[in-house]
């Protein structure tokens, strides 16, 4: 179902690759290209993290370039800054992206700004990874999606894949930046059979700021990133049964923002959805929609649908996540919604 | 250890050689004869020792049979925890993080809650009205902060009561404990904090945690009692707690208290340790260490225990369960409108939407919202 | 030229009161009426807060309800879940609005989900008050105004006051409200002589998620709070010149939102523009934004403007100050663009 | 001090009693004669120290004929910043806190960037390339943690560099002074935290921070040397600068200083201290533990120093600051563009259509870009 696009032609050995496959291949590439490469977290050592994603990497790498740290996210992050400054490139990760506040200080006083605050005499090249992302039945705070707040702070980037292809060619691209990077990683995609792909064993990149299109369409718009490209590819799908076409962006990255992707889209197809998995007010919908309206206000035949989670806790319910959670049905609501306006 | 440089008037490090406290060794046998508590509290301990592991043992069966969620084990820790929150009155809080399913059952969480808490059940995350218990806490320490607010709280309404709080050991090289801690020293205000310290963080061992040998030590930056303690024997436990929270109740301050325990079973039901350290270590603990063995080997010399009285004793802990996981199982199926509830005391009106939102994707699913 | 609404009919006496006053007299109000209400945050005390706002309260009311508290976000806003938990109403002040961060675990993870968390056992009715917003020079990090991440953290809610009035009676119901608040006090309008106004002595609220309708106009509406009124104000006034009628919006909370009073304005105006000093991507611009295109979609004459800072740190630079924070210039700019759309 | 319970093998409290490190006493007579540095180096750190405070007086001229911004003095704690900051190699980090400017010229930076830095100006943000400080941190208090990491950045690249971070004691309070010390210790990186204790966190006196006597015995929590030092002791502060610094360059890992100082003047200039502390207690620092006066008395017992040395170096010092400050003063005005360069390398296109409307507001009025 994934489309690949912008795989660099003369690539040659490729592998099936899971998306969590794929991410830890990434990290593998940069420690072996770059020694300025170090990662640390807690558990990325010995154990390669609790969901593995690390796996490896110490018994080929070193203790020294990878390695546990003490159980704080401050520490990690604020360290991460001052190592990258004197010259390192870290690649750390939270546990999970609801555990980064702990780190919040440092992110919003800090990595946001610590280059502008110098005028350019310390940049901090280093990235940020952690899963995120619900439908799993976890304990709570195992399933937020804080990307809003980071979208909010100003100086640093997110990306957010979706399949094995973009997950290692954005992890590459961000951890060549020289701008901070934040990485999302959603749970559910981690070792999703459906996603296995063929992914080019050896290095690439894929620029961040360059959305995909992941399905063509003429009459809705539905923009997603990460865990939710697959509700909103299957939406999609089963709004083609009824004769609706819809196109799907998959944004790969936040911060860039691929604007333009999203605009040629609106102005053909008039109608919008923005899908995210986090809570509804604030989110990055709330500025997507704002940007639509602002860029193709003439084109738009309906309202901006936003298709989030509810303004509450990420369910810890787990017979109940699937009434919050954006599913393919809801999405499929919103398509008629948008179609109906 | 001490470092007596002759130059630096005004330099420490490691002061003081320190041993854990025992009152019993590893065989049961008292090494301090003259601290052992009265032997029908010691009874009652090893009981609900007994009591906490049986349900520990259950949710590893409820949880393969997918019964339970993914769910964080206590087993080795009961004396830490038991004997611990044993020494609370009803009045006291204590202020869980998720491994303390064994402290919360003795403050009188039911069973049959924390059944449904671990089935991630809406009914399991009410806390019973006449319970002191806060919520539990999983983004690490932020309920060491809360009981010294909880303590502030007391303090300034003279409840006479104390908040005990838990944390493990890796847990402590967060920024947080230090703010909560301190800020408690600071009013002396009525707390007590115990660090289980299991030996392990998911997969990473004490040691890199922090470079200084026991972590009781930090008290000493805070002006506090620090407690280093076998946290498998329980009389250490009980008595160590038993100061620290009538000390605090008196209003002496806040203490530290890290127990030397052991995380013998997976960090939860989902974490295989083969991973990450050797099945020698973990057999090591469970053979020579065991709480509730060391515990009943010394009833057993006291001749206060018997196998009659342990198979009676196994059976209404039996009882007792199985009539709480069936009323668990007997929970009304959770309430989709649980999703929203109790978001805020007055809902914003975009709730309202998603209240109505939630209600229209209830009622198509044929549910009864 | 501040027009006061919903004055309880019979209060009797007043005083003339700025915005620093006001809040002061609602802590003396709310520390007379309720012995549970404690206040305390770093120099809180004996100097009675870097703004002097909560001065004589100590004095007045004996260090056991107001009392400085060791340098410590994270302890002061966790201490506050705390008590309050157990019955007490915390007041906190933070220093400056930008040093929440170090807190923001305990509102993200803790003060947003405690009452969620445990099924109603446990509610934490507390305030936490904080002075934000530029325009004085002062150092880094003296500037920010991070509203938006809280709007995007479900269960608490926002006040951001613009004048005395409201100012003390948005606090006296924060405190009175068994939600958790965060109150946006602007520092530039803390003794700002114009906004001087006669405040009732004694206790009266002002209810949370009414806006008020600072001007009425009729061709463009405009929407600001706290210390963006008064040029959003100014802006109209002058727009009035060239017979451009401007109604402005005062939010006075952003949680709850009045989004009746937007929408029946839009919905008169058709144009729309948000005000808000704090950055632009991401921020409660995007949402009402977003808002407002899904509930007046059909009314929206042109584009929904926002007027913001640039994404970037509020500047350090005194003398630079005034090209990114809004001024009633760069709205008389959006007035402009809305109109000729 | 020391708690010796019987019952409580493992306890502590404040096990030894602490006396600040001296080698000179107040009145500038050595208390410690065997560890008198190098006359040369006296000398040096006193003519360091009087220019330090030849400027942060002339601060406070300049901000209040408003020809500098809101500044943050470090007067009276200048033997603190200057003689631990001297012990640093051209290739040491300096991790600086808003009260740093004693110790970031020492360090090397340029008295004319400091005084665009307090103007708010661009040109003083930036740190000129060959200079290892970084960013000056307001929000309390990053800069221990940026300091981690610098050492552990050393660590792995081998630099053979320290990295020197201060941290006023109320900063102490903070979670993340706990993080980043914690993690510097647990990785022996070679990070040196001094704790300048002047006292005061703007109106909050020491004792509301915590209740220990002393914030070094902190370090034994981390199993690190900790250190209490006369502040305004040069020589005590050189000393023990030196030793850590070393220790920490040679991979002995980190260790944290506290000096004892006085914060004699208002937080910043746009403090008044008269509404929270009595003029009596800053008098007497001020007559009887000056640092600088100490020093000189002390060069002068040793008959290195006249009246003759100190009206030339008087004069040096003020040749010194006019030329910087009238180079500040013929800094071209602040490009508007400053607003917005640096926020990233790669500025989003959003930045790219601000840039846009910066470029018209500034035409618009006038302006240059
Ligand atoms: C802020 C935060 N970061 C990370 C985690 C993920 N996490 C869950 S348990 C754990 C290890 C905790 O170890 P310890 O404190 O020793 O307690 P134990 O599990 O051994 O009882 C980690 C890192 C978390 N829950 N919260
Ligand atoms: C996170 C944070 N909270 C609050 C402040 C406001 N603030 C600035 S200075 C100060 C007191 C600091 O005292 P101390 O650490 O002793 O340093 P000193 O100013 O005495 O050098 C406070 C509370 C801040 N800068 N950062
Ligand atoms: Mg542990
Ligand atoms: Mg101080």
């Amino acid at each position: 179902m994934t489309q690949v696009i912008d795989k660099p032609v003369g690539q040659q050995e490729t592998r099936p690759m899971t998306m969590a496959a794929a991410l830890t291949d990434a990290m593998d590439v940069a420690l072996t290209r770059d020694p300025k490469v170090i990662m640390y977290g807690e558990d990325v050592g010995r154990l390669g993290g609790v969901y593995r994603i690390t796996t490896g990497l110490q018994a080929k790498h070193g203790e020294a370039r990878v390695f546990d740290s003490p159980l704080s996210e401050a520490a990690i992050m604020g360290t991460a800054i001052g190592a990258a400054a004197v010259g390192m490139r870290p690649v750390v990760e939270f546990q999970f992206g609801g555990f980064m506040m702990p780190a919040f200080d440092h992110i919003f006083s800090h990595v946001s700004r610590y280059r502008y605050r110098s005028r350019g005499r310390w940049k901090t090249p280093l990235v940020v990874r952690f899963p995120v992302g619900g439908g799993l039945g976890l304990l709570e705070q195992h399933a937020d999606s804080p990307e809003a707040y980071l979208m909010h702070t100003p100086g640093i980037k997110i990306i957010y894949p979706s399949n094995p292809y973009d997950a290692k060619g954005l992890l590459l691209a961000a951890i060549e930046s020289d701008d901070p990077v934040f990485c999302f990683e959603t749970i559910k995609l981690y070792r999703d059979p459906k996603l296995r792909q063929d992914v080019p064993t050896g290095y690439y990149t894929v620029p961040l700021g360059k959305a995909r299109i992941a399905r063509e369409g003429t009459d809705v718009t539905i923009i997603a990133y990460g865990g939710m490209v697959q509700p909103a590819e299957a939406a999609a799908e089963a709004a083609a049964q009824a004769n609706v076409s819809c196109e799907v962006i998959d944004l790969r990255s936040i911060v860039p923002l691929d604007i333009d992707t999203i605009i040629n889209s609106v102005q053909k197809t008039g109608r919008a959805i923005v899908v995210h998995e986090a809570v509804r007010t604030g989110g990055v919908g709330a500025e997507i929609a704002a940007l639509i309206q602002e860029k193709a206000f003439y084109s738009l035949e309906a309202p901006i649908e936003r298709v989030t989670s509810f303004d509450t806790m990420p369910s810890p319910f787990n017979a109940l996540n699937h009434f919050s959670r954006p599913e393919a049905h809801h999405i499929a609501e919103a398509i008629k919604k948008v179609l109906s306006a | 250890m001490s470092e007596s440089s002759d130059i630096f008037a005004g330099s420490t490090l490691q002061t003081a050689d320190l041993k854990p406290f025992q009152i019993l060794a590893p065989d049961g046998r008292p090494v301090r004869e003259e601290l052992i508590p009265d032997l029908e509290i010691v009874e009652e301990l090893y009981r609900r020792m007994a009591r906490a592991r049986y349900l520990d043992d259950k949710f590893m069966v409820l949880y393969k049979s997918q019964r339970l969620g993914n769910y964080a084990q206590f087993g080795g820790q009961e004396a830490s925890q038991v004997a611990s929150a044993f020494v609370l009155k009803a009045k006291d809080y204590v202020c869980p993080m998720y491994r303390n399913t064994a402290a919360m059952i003795t403050h009188g969480w039911p069973i049959e809650k924390a059944i449904l808490y671990w089935r991630g059940h809406p009914d399991g995350w009410r806390i019973p009205d006449d319970l002191n218990i806060m919520p539990i806490i999983i983004s690490i320490p932020g309920q060491i902060v809360h009981a010294a607010g909880v303590a502030l709280g007391i303090q300034a309404q003279n409840l006479g009561a104390v908040a005990l709080s838990y944390i493990g050991e890796g847990g402590t090289s967060q920024g947080d404990f230090h703010a909560g801690v301190n800020f408690a020293a600071a009013r002396k205000a009525p707390a007590v904090f115990i660090i289980e310290n299991n030996g392990w963080a998911i997969s990473v061992p004490r040691k890199v945690q922090s470079g200084v040998d026991y972590l009781m030590r930090r008290a000493e930056g805070y002006g506090i009692p620090g407690y280093l303690v076998d946290g498998n024997d329980a009389l250490a436990v009980y008595t160590t707690a038993k100061k620290a929270v009538e000390d605090a109740r008196v209003g002496n301050g806040p203490s530290i208290i890290e127990q030397l325990t052991y995380r013998v079973r997976p960090h939860t039901t989902g974490d295989d340790p083969k991973a990450y350290r050797t099945e020698d270590e973990t057999n090591e603990w469970i053979a020579n260490r065991d709480p509730i063995k060391r515990l009943k080997l010394f009833l057993e010399y006291e001749k206060r225990w018997n196998d009659d009285r342990e198979v009676a004793m196994q059976a209404e802990i039996e009882t007792e369960f199985t009539a709480a996981l069936e009323a668990a199982d007997h929970a009304p199926a959770p309430d989709p409108m649980a999703l929203l509830d109790y978001t805020m005391i007055e809902p914003t009106w975009q709730l309202e939407e998603q209240r109505a939102t939630l209600q229209a994707r209830v009622a198509a699913e044929g549910g009864a919202a």
